[in-house]
């Protein structure tokens, strides 16, 4: 599975992709996270509060619900700002 | 048509590409989005707009076909920067090519509302007081939900 | 800025001239008004845009001074031509530059509206099936009147 | 005062500028009106259906209750037709 860091995500976990292997338990976006949150202090610093991050699984926006497998990719960031006029 | 560049653009050439050769395309609507100083809040000297490379062409496409099958549209382009920009640099073009003026207006609206709520572009400002990452406007989630179908 | 020529313009250079130098500009709406064919309808090969030279000018004047009155501007540009002009050329450039967007894209289709209602142009279409004045359509006037004041 | 004629009111009447003089009873856009259709049968003709008549007085649209005064610039006209898109 491929993960990505976007933003602020990447400056806090200090990562911007990587191939991990969860354990069986993480089938979905919530179970993702949650599992991601333990893994140091930079994670749990980027995913403190889960209102301001945005999950991607394959290049579309995902929910909590939404199922992982492996090989896909995932990616984290925060609620997009484009041009804001 | 969907562009995803570092390098900037030149609307007048694009107007041409987009409208050559079509003679029922009768009025062309653009959107030119420019790096602005927000004055009273904070000063901006510059800017890096991050993107999530292949997410953005495929988000932007979407976008763009959801247009063409809501109102009857002639041409259709999106050229989104990313990369390094500075004050009064142009950031976004959205170009839209109908025979009715009407479709093409709220066609134009309905990309640029859509482009700030879902391409996945992220705002690095630098000004006088230090750098940060811009956070997102709640009036944006409003700006595209009028949009949602009924 | 109001301008009434034989000429053609360029956009592009016109977005150019009306951004520069104003930092607090974030979006620019344009329309341009193209000259199509109406399959359907009649084919056309070239028309004659007639006007009242003086009362052209103060009329968009009025449009233009409204615009800026009812919405935060940074910048407005009409641009309208007039003569002979064949199928695909430009007819007319509304151009409206404002720190928001919102703010630009009404003002643009507002003007674009009341321009087809007040601006004293004429037009004279050339076609296979003969040559003839064109006459004022309804939905103009419906355009029109969606911004009057309540 | 300065009578304009344009588009299909050009071509009826003949005439694309002139200077007139009219009676004294021609006081607003209306009575104008009533006395041009009687100047011969060009003018009959442009101004059989009024509903398709527009006025300007010194550039500025008018109404048949609006006056006229020798110096003006009264402009004759159809509903106009700009852009169409």
């Amino acid at each position: 599975m491929k993960l990505l860091y976007f933003a602020w995500l990447k400056t806090k976990t200090g990562i911007a992709e990587e191939e991990i292997t969860p354990p069986p338990g993480v089938t979905d976006v919530a179970s993702l996270l949650a599992w991601l949150k333990g893994r140091g202090p930079g994670f749990a610093a980027a995913l403190a509060d889960l209102s301001a991050v945005r999950v991607a699984v394959n290049q579309d926006y995902a929910r909590p619900g939404d199922k992982v497998r492996p090989g896909d990719e995932i990616a984290l960031f925060p609620p997009v700002t484009g041009g804001r006029a | 048509m969907i562009r995803v560049q570092r390098e900037d653009f030149d609307p007048g050439r694009e107007l041409e590409a987009l409208t050559a050769g079509n003679t029922r395309i009768g009025g062309v609507v653009s959107f030119v989005g420019v790096v602005r100083d927000f004055a009273g809040e904070r000063p901006l000297d510059a800017m890096t707009l991050e993107h999530y490379p292949g997410m953005t062409e495929k988000q932007l496409g979407q976008i763009e076909r959801e247009a063409m099958a809501r109102w009857p549209l002639e041409a259709c382009l999106i050229v989104h920067r990313f990369g390094r920009l500075s004050l009064g640099d142009r950031i976004v073009l959205v170009m839209v090519a109908s025979s009715h003026r009407d479709a093409a207006f709220d066609a134009c609206r309905f990309l640029v509302d859509w482009l700030k709520t879902k391409a996945p572009f992220w705002k690095f400002e630098e000004g006088p007081q230090g750098s940060r990452w811009v956070e997102a406007q709640a009036s944006d989630d409003a700006a595209a939900a009028r949009w949602a179908k009924r």
